[in-house]
This record gives C-alpha cells, structure tokens and sequence, in this order.
C-alpha cells in the first residue's frame, strides 16, 4: 500500500525526548504492531502505535528530529499496520518497558485492563523526567519504578526491580526497551524458565517493513523482525543474536 | 500416481526442484538464506553484492501497490569480504548457493567473484533499474555485458549466470551478448524501471525518487522476455518476475524457462517454494507430462 | 465551494476538461467517439488509421488480466479513406476530436493526415508494440521518429501530438527526435510488450502470440516516463496509461502530465471521465489548488 | 480473464448444420449471455451459450467447421459470460428464434418456463431438417413453425407467422435470428408500438468481447453490442443501422 496521509492533530511532549504525535488517522492494529512513519523528503522509520491514531517518537536522528518538531496541522505518511503484535495471555501479567520500548506496551496494558487483566509494570529510564507513559500505566495497574540516576523510583536498572517479584506468577510477560536491557531481562526470564511465557518487541533496521527484503532478519533462525515479529516469544530468542550483535543498513554485523 | 520427478540439473548444478529464491528477497544474511532453502526453494541467490559496502538508497525503498511491490533498495550490502561468512553460513542449508554480484566494470566482478569463492554459481547483476552506475546502466550496453561475462568466467570456477533488464529496446540483444560472452545461462527480468507519486504532497514515494517494478504487474512481460530470450539463445534461460503460483511458473517454463526464481510473491508466504513445487508436481501428473515436456511448449505449438 | 476551472488549452486547443480517451479504444465509430465525449470526456483520440484497410490480427485480441489487459488488436481500421465519414460523425460531438495515425515511413503519415483533414489534431502513432513494420518498430528509432514528425508537421493544419513507447532503453531520447521534428506535444505511454500462455494447451493466447500491456500493471511504468519526459523537453507531454480514477490522474499529473488519456479503464465504466473529472475538482478545492499547481508538482518538490 | 479450459464431453448433432457441444464447465450465466470461444491456435469467436455448460454452433466458416468436428475429449478456451442476457419480464411471453437464434432463446423459455410463464414461440429455418430446438421448445410452450422451403409448418417466412397473434397480447417479445429477419420482426414490432416490450439478441463482429476495442458498437447510439449488448431493447434499435449495415474486421461498413 502506498503511504496514507496522516496529519497531526495534537503534540503531546510526554519528557524533553519525547514526543506523541496524535493524527487523523486510526489504525485498527493489535498492541505492538508497528507502522513505518515516511517523513517527506527524508526517510521513513518505524514506529509503534501508541494509540490507534497516533506515535511516540524519541529524539536520537535526523528523522526523529523532525517529527519531534512537528507541529499540529503538518502531515506524515504512515504505512501498516505492519508485524505480529503482542498476544494477550493469561490473567496475571507483567510489563517491563524501558524508555520509549512503553511506546509498544501502553496499547497492551489498556487492552488487558479493560478486560480485566492484573497487570504489573517495570518502568525504566534514564533520569526521572524521561519516564513515559507512567501515569498512564498507573490507571492500568501496580507500577515500578527504576531510574539509571535515580531521580525517581529505584536506583538502578529495571532488571534490579524483577528480583522484586516471584516470576513464575505471572502468565505472560511482556517486554520493549534497549536492546542490552532486553538481553538482559530474558536471561533472567530465562532462569526463572519463564522464557517461553514472554514476549520481546525487538527493534532492528528496516527497509521494506513488509518482509521481503531480508533487512531485518536474526540470527540464527532467519526471523524477519518486521514480519514475524516485532513481538517474538522469548524462547525464540535463546542463542540468538540479541544482545551480541544486529546489522546496520549495510547489512553488516555491528556489536552491541 | 507417483510423484513425477521435479530435480534438474540447471548449468551443471543440481537442483531437486525447479524454484530459486531471487536475489535481493531475503539474501542479506545467511541464516535467511538457510531459512528460505527449509522452507523449498531449490536453490537461492544472494542479494547483490559489491566491492565496498553501500547503506543502499533512503527510505521509503519499497512498498506495495495494487498490482505489485516498487523497490529502490539501491544494492545495500556490506561488501563482499563482509558477506564472505553469510555466504559460507547459507551453503550450510544444502541446497546450491548463487552468488549475485554487481559492479561498475569488468574487473570489479572479476574481484568479487574471487572473493566469493564456493558459490555454486554467480549472478552477474547488469540489470538494476536504479542505482547509478551499476546494474541497469551497464546492463543496457552489449558490449560492456559480453566483457563484463567473460571476465566473471575466466575468474570464477563454478557457472556464470547473467541476469537481464527488460528496460532495453531489445533484451536479446542484451542475451546474445552475454551468450557470446560465455554465459552458461541468462536470467530474465530484472524489475521494470516505475515510479510513483504521493498525491497528498507531491513526493515522489521512493527515497530514490524511482525504482523497479515487481510481483503480478510484470508477469507478462517477463514471459515475452524469456520466450524471445528462448527462441534466440542455446544457453538455458531461467524465468522470473511475478511468479506467485504454479500456475505462473508452468507460464514461464511454457515460454521457454528452464527453472523459475520468486523474489515478491515470499510476500504472501515463504511457503510459496513448496506451494509451487507441489502445484507444478501435480499439474504433471494430472496432464501427464514431465518437466521437460513444458519446457518451451509455447513455442512448439506455434511452430505446429 | 466555487468549481475550479478544470479546462484547459492544450497545443492551441481548448478543452472543458483534461481527459481525453485514448486511442484504439471504442474509436472505431464516429457514434462511439460521440458516446464518450458525451460520457464527459475533453476530447477523443480516434483509432489508429493508416493508408490501407487492415482487418487486424486473428482473435483473441485481447482479454483482461488479474493485473491489467492484454491486447493486440493489430491497427484493425478500414482506411483513411473509410474513416473520414467516421471522422465527420464524431466531430458533431463538439469536443476536440484527435485523428490517430499510423504508417510505415514519413510519406504514408502525411498522405493519411492530408486524407483527414479537419481533425482537431493528429496523433502519430510510432508506439504500437505489436503491428509488424509500423508502430514501435518505427517509434525506437529516433531519427526516423523526427523524420515522420517533421513530414507530420509540414502536412498538418493541427498540432501533432507523437505517441511514444516505454518499450525502449531511454524514451527520452525519442520524445526529444519527436521535439526536435517539431511536435506540438508527446503522449507516453503506448502498452508495454507482454505475453501470456494458455497452460491449458502451451498456446500463447493471443493471436498475435504477443502483444500489449495495458491497465494498472503500467501506470508506475507510465508515470516513470512521463515525469522523464517533462524533466527534458519543452513541450507539453500528455499522460497516459492505467488511469483508472481521479488519484492515478493526480499523480500523473504531478510527474508532469498536462492532461490524461485513459483508455483501459473504460472496461469498468464508460463514465470513468466524469468520474476522474469530479474527483480531480474536489481534490484541487479540497487542496486550494488548481491545477497549474499539480502539473509538474513531484519535480518542484524535488528540487526544494 | 485468461480464457478457461473447457473439455468436450458430449457432441450431439442437432441439424445437418449445427451442433452442440457439452462441455466439463459450468457457468453462471443468464439466458442470452455470451462466451468467447477460442479455438487454439486458429480463432476466438462469440458464442451463445445454449445451455450453462453447452454451446450450439453453426457451421458457417473455419473456427465454426473446427468446432462442429470437436469430439468428446477435445477442449475450448472460454472466455465469459459476457455482456446483458434477456430480461425475463410478464406473465406471457412471445419468442421469435430463426435459424441458430435459437440457441441463446433456449434457456430464456426454459427458465420462464420454471417460473409459469405463458410462453409462444415462433420457429422459423431454411428447412425443416435446420430447425433448432423444435422438441426442446415444446416443453417449454406452444411452437409455431415456418420454413423458407415449406418442408415443415408454415411455408414462409417467421415474420408471416407473426401475424397469427395479437402481438400485443404479449408481455414482451424475444428474437434472435438472421439481421434481416430481426429488421423486418422489428418493423412489424414497432407497428404495434411493442419496440420498447421487445428484446433483441444482435450480433456483430467481437474482437475484445470485453466493450474495450469498440469492434462491435453500432450507429448512431454508439452502443457496443458486446457489454451493453448482445441483447438491447427494441426502442433502442429504431432508426440504427440494424438491417441496413454492419461494420467488418477492419471496421468498414458493409450493407446488408
Ligand atoms: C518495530 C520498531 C518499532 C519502533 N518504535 C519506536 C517508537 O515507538 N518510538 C521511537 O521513538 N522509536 C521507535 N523505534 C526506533 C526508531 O525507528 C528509530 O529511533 C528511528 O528510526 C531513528 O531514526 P533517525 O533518523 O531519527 O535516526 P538515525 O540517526 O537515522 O539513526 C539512529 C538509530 O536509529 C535506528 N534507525 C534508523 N533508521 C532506522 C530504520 N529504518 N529502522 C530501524 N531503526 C532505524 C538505528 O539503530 C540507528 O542507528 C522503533 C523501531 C522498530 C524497529
Ligand atoms: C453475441 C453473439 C452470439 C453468437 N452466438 C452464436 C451461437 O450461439 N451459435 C452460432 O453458431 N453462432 C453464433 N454467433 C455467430 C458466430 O460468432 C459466427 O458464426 C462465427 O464467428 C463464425 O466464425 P467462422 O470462423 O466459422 O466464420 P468466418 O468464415 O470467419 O466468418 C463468417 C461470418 O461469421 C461472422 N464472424 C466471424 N468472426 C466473428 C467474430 N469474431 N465475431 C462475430 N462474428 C464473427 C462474420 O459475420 C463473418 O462474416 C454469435 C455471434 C454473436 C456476436
Ligand atoms: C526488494 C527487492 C530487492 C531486489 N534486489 C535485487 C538485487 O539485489 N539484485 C538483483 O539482481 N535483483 C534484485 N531484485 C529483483 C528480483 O530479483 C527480481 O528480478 C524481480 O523482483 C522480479 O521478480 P518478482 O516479481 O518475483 O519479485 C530485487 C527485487 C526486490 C523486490
Ligand atoms: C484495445 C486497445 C487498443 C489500442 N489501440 C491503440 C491504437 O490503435 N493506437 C494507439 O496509439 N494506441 C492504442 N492502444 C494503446 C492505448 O491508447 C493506451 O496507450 C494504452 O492502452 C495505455 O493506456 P490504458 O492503460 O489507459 O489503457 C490500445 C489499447 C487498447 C487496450
Ligand atoms: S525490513 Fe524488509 S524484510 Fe524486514
Ligand atoms: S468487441 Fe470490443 S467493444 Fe465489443
């Protein structure tokens, strides 16, 4: 499909990096679900659907910038909704987003409240002013919180809080952040023999976002993080590549 | 009904059955090469690779239309050093492994190839309709085609396939030139240079501003290609472009392909090898016939 | 919410809107060029006409693809000499009426314009890709395109329009021998060489065994061309090919197009150029444009 | 569509001219519809289908002889069904068949014929050997016959026929038959001001089939007797160029 007009209605600056940029358009999409952002005359991204109409961007490029700038009434393409969102398992679950990775899960924890879902969350962020969406999160259920410079919440790492929680009591637990938190996370849900019960949103380099250009591929199992993810279960992601490497638009293989 | 025999043997190589993954479509790393050999393909062709590494073009690089995909990726790769271990991970998955291999002239195929020792064969890529001095630019010239194929065979030591661009006046030319060049077989087609346009703003969609055409829209173009490219050649001529069904593969070999490649239609279902391998297995037993039968059968019934 | 003017004046010419139906299709008959103008259209391009009657290639020739039609009807027409009643019938429609002509060299293009006379224009037909000894096998060579143009020219007491194939490596270098012979304008795109086969029986299907592709399969191919085309020369260039409603009309326009032709699109309805009228009025009022502003638009952007 | 493969599987030989083919496909087609009927490798040309998976074909020239040769096993391609069949309307009908114009007319009685309608027919052939669906017909309602050559029914010519019946007692009126026999049925029509109660299935020279090429339309209306056509109300016939010309291949008008 050629990219659908969307034009912004409202900017919301959730921290001084981030952005939410409500459009005219609402995408019926499954939490999790990602759309690829053309922003004219420079490049297109992914991004995942805070909301049905609208992104949460983070300011780290070039064209993360000039969403981060928009204003109401300026328009963007928007393509998808594109990939396998998260499932919604079970009636006890955990969230553990890091930074903008809540981008992804705020859809998921309104979806499980209203249906009545208990729901924990971990949030991470660097300093206190960067947590997103906790507020939001906090109408859905219990929220942690862990700040790298602990401004706010625990002082130190989201990882550090799930010590905090008997794993295994939750029936699904899903997670999107850094890649190394990522990493993180599934070797402890690994040990806790959770890791089938997880779902990971991974973020690598897009080109087509539609599963045809291999741009985004893992290894080893050859998963196109476009198409048969970006949500993958974390029993996919034993031994692979996360965490150790993923490639640049190259197609080389840079380190973490 | 036994299950007619669909292996062939395409320059020298063998294949159990007639599908190619097409280069560009999942060949950026080897783990999604192995990936598409698992799921049926015959043997697969890595995206096209370079002396040095390219980022390729801006995004948007592609994106579907009603009637098929337009792609302006802009032949990223990491270089053929860089490549070397995805080739080498690729050749685990047991089927044979073409190397697709670009440049702007005889010598820096030569020097890819060498570096790219092991496949099974090497795509000579003279055919992309969008990227500046590679591909299409060379691929539209005779001359610079038959040079650039003769150099690719006296480096490489497996088969040399040329893989052409409908975007010419005459592609048999373009064949004939290849053939001389010693070929041992041509690919037909490469994607049909397109371009759109967002009505909202403007824009040209691609990064690229334009780029090639894919999936159904080009089918029937590429089955005149490959029936002219059929009827003027001795080498075996191997069909692609829009190929999403068995259906679509009988069409091609009808036409005169000796194997087909399938790069778009992996959008619907990676299945695709399987589903066309099974469709044409019993499209054979069903009428009767082996693969060789169809194989150019377009142009016996005209010559009745 | 005033209407925005949508006419226009093309190569002197004055029309109430800018779609115009393109050639070989239903302009067989004065009253059936009568019917479509009165269905809305600009203006009307006849069928093809050249010196000597012509029944056309065998049937089928043509049939409806998932992605397009096929067709090669082979320049069926009874002859400038027949037609020129026909001729008269469809300028009682009171729009523009644009005789298509072909021949095999300059002299047969100018005895035909002289023979039909009082056509609001003339359109070479040098594009055709499947009518042996005329159509594209004229249109790829560029000195004989000017040639024919400039004999064209000397004849005609209209403007002359030069319908050009994609068929070809570099288009632009034909729209510019066009330019160069004296063309009032250029029309891009005739239908893209294709072929299909009957798997049924190995018959390719077409009579001609191969002919052109049409429909939404070759709009990315058109746009492509006529967003080449506008960047190089300086007259007007018309667009044309899978315009199906007023967003494929838009975006043509946007690569440079000064008015469409559709053609194809008339299989789904005869009112398609009321249909792509009305959009286009609402999308330039809904946008605060007129359509000065779209033509051309994509290489502004571009160049910001 | 690409034409479907229709394989022969039965042959019956109607009259020493015609023959009908049954075939291994099924269409969905109303009465009066067409198929395009390709013979490989020789010609395409439009047939009536007689019945959903049957076509009734006159021998006239090359593509109708291949055809009437077919033996069961042989195949076709078909394209269709195409253009607009008869409208079934009112409770007593009148259908006038010459010739191999019985061959769209056929289901038109039978299905009229389910739903209890009154139906008349008019027969009419060169000979009484040429006469199509005489039996089939008599199922359907009353048949009154006429032969140019008085070998069966009335020696003459359909048209005399018609005046038996108080035309007007008709509903609507149905023909299908030689141009010249359907020019002088149309007059006797439009005396009795029924034009616009009557039906008539025309035939011209199809290339596309399809309403694209503009092969078959007819003056002044511009009508394309392929898609708005073959069968067209007989208002829309008055003052045409029905029985006084058609167009050939190359688009030349040829009288009649
Ligand atoms: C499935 C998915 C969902 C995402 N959701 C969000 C979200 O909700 N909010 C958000 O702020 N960010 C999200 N991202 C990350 C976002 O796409 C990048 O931050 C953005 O592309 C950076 O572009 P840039 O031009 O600003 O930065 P650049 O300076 O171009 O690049 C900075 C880094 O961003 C990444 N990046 C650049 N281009 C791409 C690309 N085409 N595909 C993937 N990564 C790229 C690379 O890692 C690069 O090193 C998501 C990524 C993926 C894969
Ligand atoms: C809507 C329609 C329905 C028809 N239904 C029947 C039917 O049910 N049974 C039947 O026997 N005939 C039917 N015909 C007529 C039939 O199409 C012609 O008899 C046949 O095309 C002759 O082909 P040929 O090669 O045998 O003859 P030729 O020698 O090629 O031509 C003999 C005459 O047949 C006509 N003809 C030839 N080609 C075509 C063509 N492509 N389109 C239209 N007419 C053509 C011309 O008048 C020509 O002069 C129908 C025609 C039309 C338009
Ligand atoms: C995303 C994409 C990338 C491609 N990259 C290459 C490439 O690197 N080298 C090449 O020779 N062809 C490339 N092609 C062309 C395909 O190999 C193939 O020739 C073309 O897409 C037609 O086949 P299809 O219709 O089955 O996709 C690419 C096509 C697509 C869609
Ligand atoms: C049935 C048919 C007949 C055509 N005949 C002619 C012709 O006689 N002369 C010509 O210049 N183009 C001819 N064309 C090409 C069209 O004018 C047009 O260039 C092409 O079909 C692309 O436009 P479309 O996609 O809107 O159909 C024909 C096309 C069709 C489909
Ligand atoms: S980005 Fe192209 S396959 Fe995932
Ligand atoms: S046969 Fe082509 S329009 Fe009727």
């Amino acid at each position: 499909m050629k990219p659908q007009n969307a034009v912004i209605t409202e900017v919301i600056h959730e921290t001084p990096t981030i952005t939410t940029l409500k459009t005219d358009i609402m995408l019926d999409a499954a939490p999790g679900q990602f759309v690829m952002v053309w922003v004219r005359g420079l490049d297109e991204v992914p991004m995942a659907l805070s909301q049905p109409d609208s992104i949460t961007v983070q300011r780290v490029g070039e064209a993360t910038a000039a969403l981060s700038d928009m204003h109401v009434g300026d328009s963007i393409g928007i393509r998808g909704p594109f990939g396998k969102g998260f499932e919604l398992e079970g009636d006890r679950i955990l969230l553990i987003a890091g930074g903008v990775g809540s981008a992804p899960l705020l859809p998921l924890a309104q979806l499980a409240h209203a249906k009545g879902v208990d729901i924990t969350v971990i949030l991470g962020a660097r300093t206190g002013d960067e947590l997103l969406f906790e507020q939001q999160f906090s109408k859905c259920g219990r929220v942690s919180v862990a700040t790298d410079d602990g401004s706010k919440g625990h002082h130190g790492f989201v990882t550090e809080l799930m010590s905090q929680f008997d794993l295994t009591d939750f029936d699904q637990c899903y997670v999107c952040g850094p890649e190394l938190m990522m990493d993180r996370v599934l070797d402890i849900l690994h040990s806790a023999e959770m890791e089938a019960r997880s779902q990971f949103s991974l973020h690598r380099y897009f080109k087509c976002g539609i599963g045809v250009c291999g741009a985004c591929t893992i290894d080893p199992s050859g998963l196109r993080v476009c198409k048969d993810g970006p949500v993958v279960h974390g029993n996919m992601l034993i031994n692979s590549e996360l965490g150790r490497y993923h490639r640049d638009a190259t197609g080389k293989k840079i380190g973490h | 009904m036994t299950k007619p025999d669909l292996s062939i043997e395409l320059t020298g190589m063998g294949m159990k059955n007639p599908t190619i993954l097409a280069a560009g479509v999942l060949g950026t790393t080897g783990s999604s090469l192995k990936r598409v050999a698992n799921s049926g393909a015959g043997a697969v062709v890595t995206k096209s690779i370079g002396i040095e590494p390219k980022p390729g073009h801006p995004n948007p690089t592609m994106f579907k239309l009603e009637c098929g995909f337009l792609n302006a990726m802009g032949l990223p790769n990491p270089s053929y050093k860089e490549f070397r271990g995805e080739l080498d991970t690729a050749k685990e998955s047991g089927v044979p492994v073409i190397a697709s291999v670009f440049g702007a002239h005889p010598d820096e195929f030569s020097k890819i190839i060498d570096g790219l020792d092991g496949a099974d064969a090497y795509e000579l890529n003279v055919s992309c309709p969008h990227a500046s001095g590679y591909g299409a630019v060379v691929g539209t010239d005779p001359l610079l085609v038959e040079e650039i194929t003769r150099a690719a065979k006296q480096t490489a030591n497996a088969p040399v396939w040329v893989k052409l661009t409908p975007n010419v006046t005459d592609i048999v030319a373009i064949g004939e030139a290849a053939q001389r060049g010693g070929a041992d077989a041509v690919v037909a087609i490469n994607t049909v240079r397109s371009m759109a346009i967002d009505i909202h703003s403007g824009y040209p969609i691609l990064g690229n501003l334009y780029g090639g055409l894919s999936g159904p829209a080009i089918h029937p173009v590429a089955v005149k290609c490959v029936y002219d490219l059929y009827q003027a050649l001795d080498i075996p001529v191997i069909g692609v472009g829009g190929i999403a069904n068995y259906q679509d593969a009988v069409e091609m070999m009808m036409a005169g392909a000796c194997a087909v490649q399938i790069g778009s239609a992996i959008y619907d279902s990676i299945s695709v090898f399987d589903d066309v391998t099974m469709g044409l297995s019993e499209y054979l037993v069903s009428h009767g016939l082996v693969l060789d039968d169809i194989i150019g059968l377009a142009h016996r019934k005209v010559g009745l």
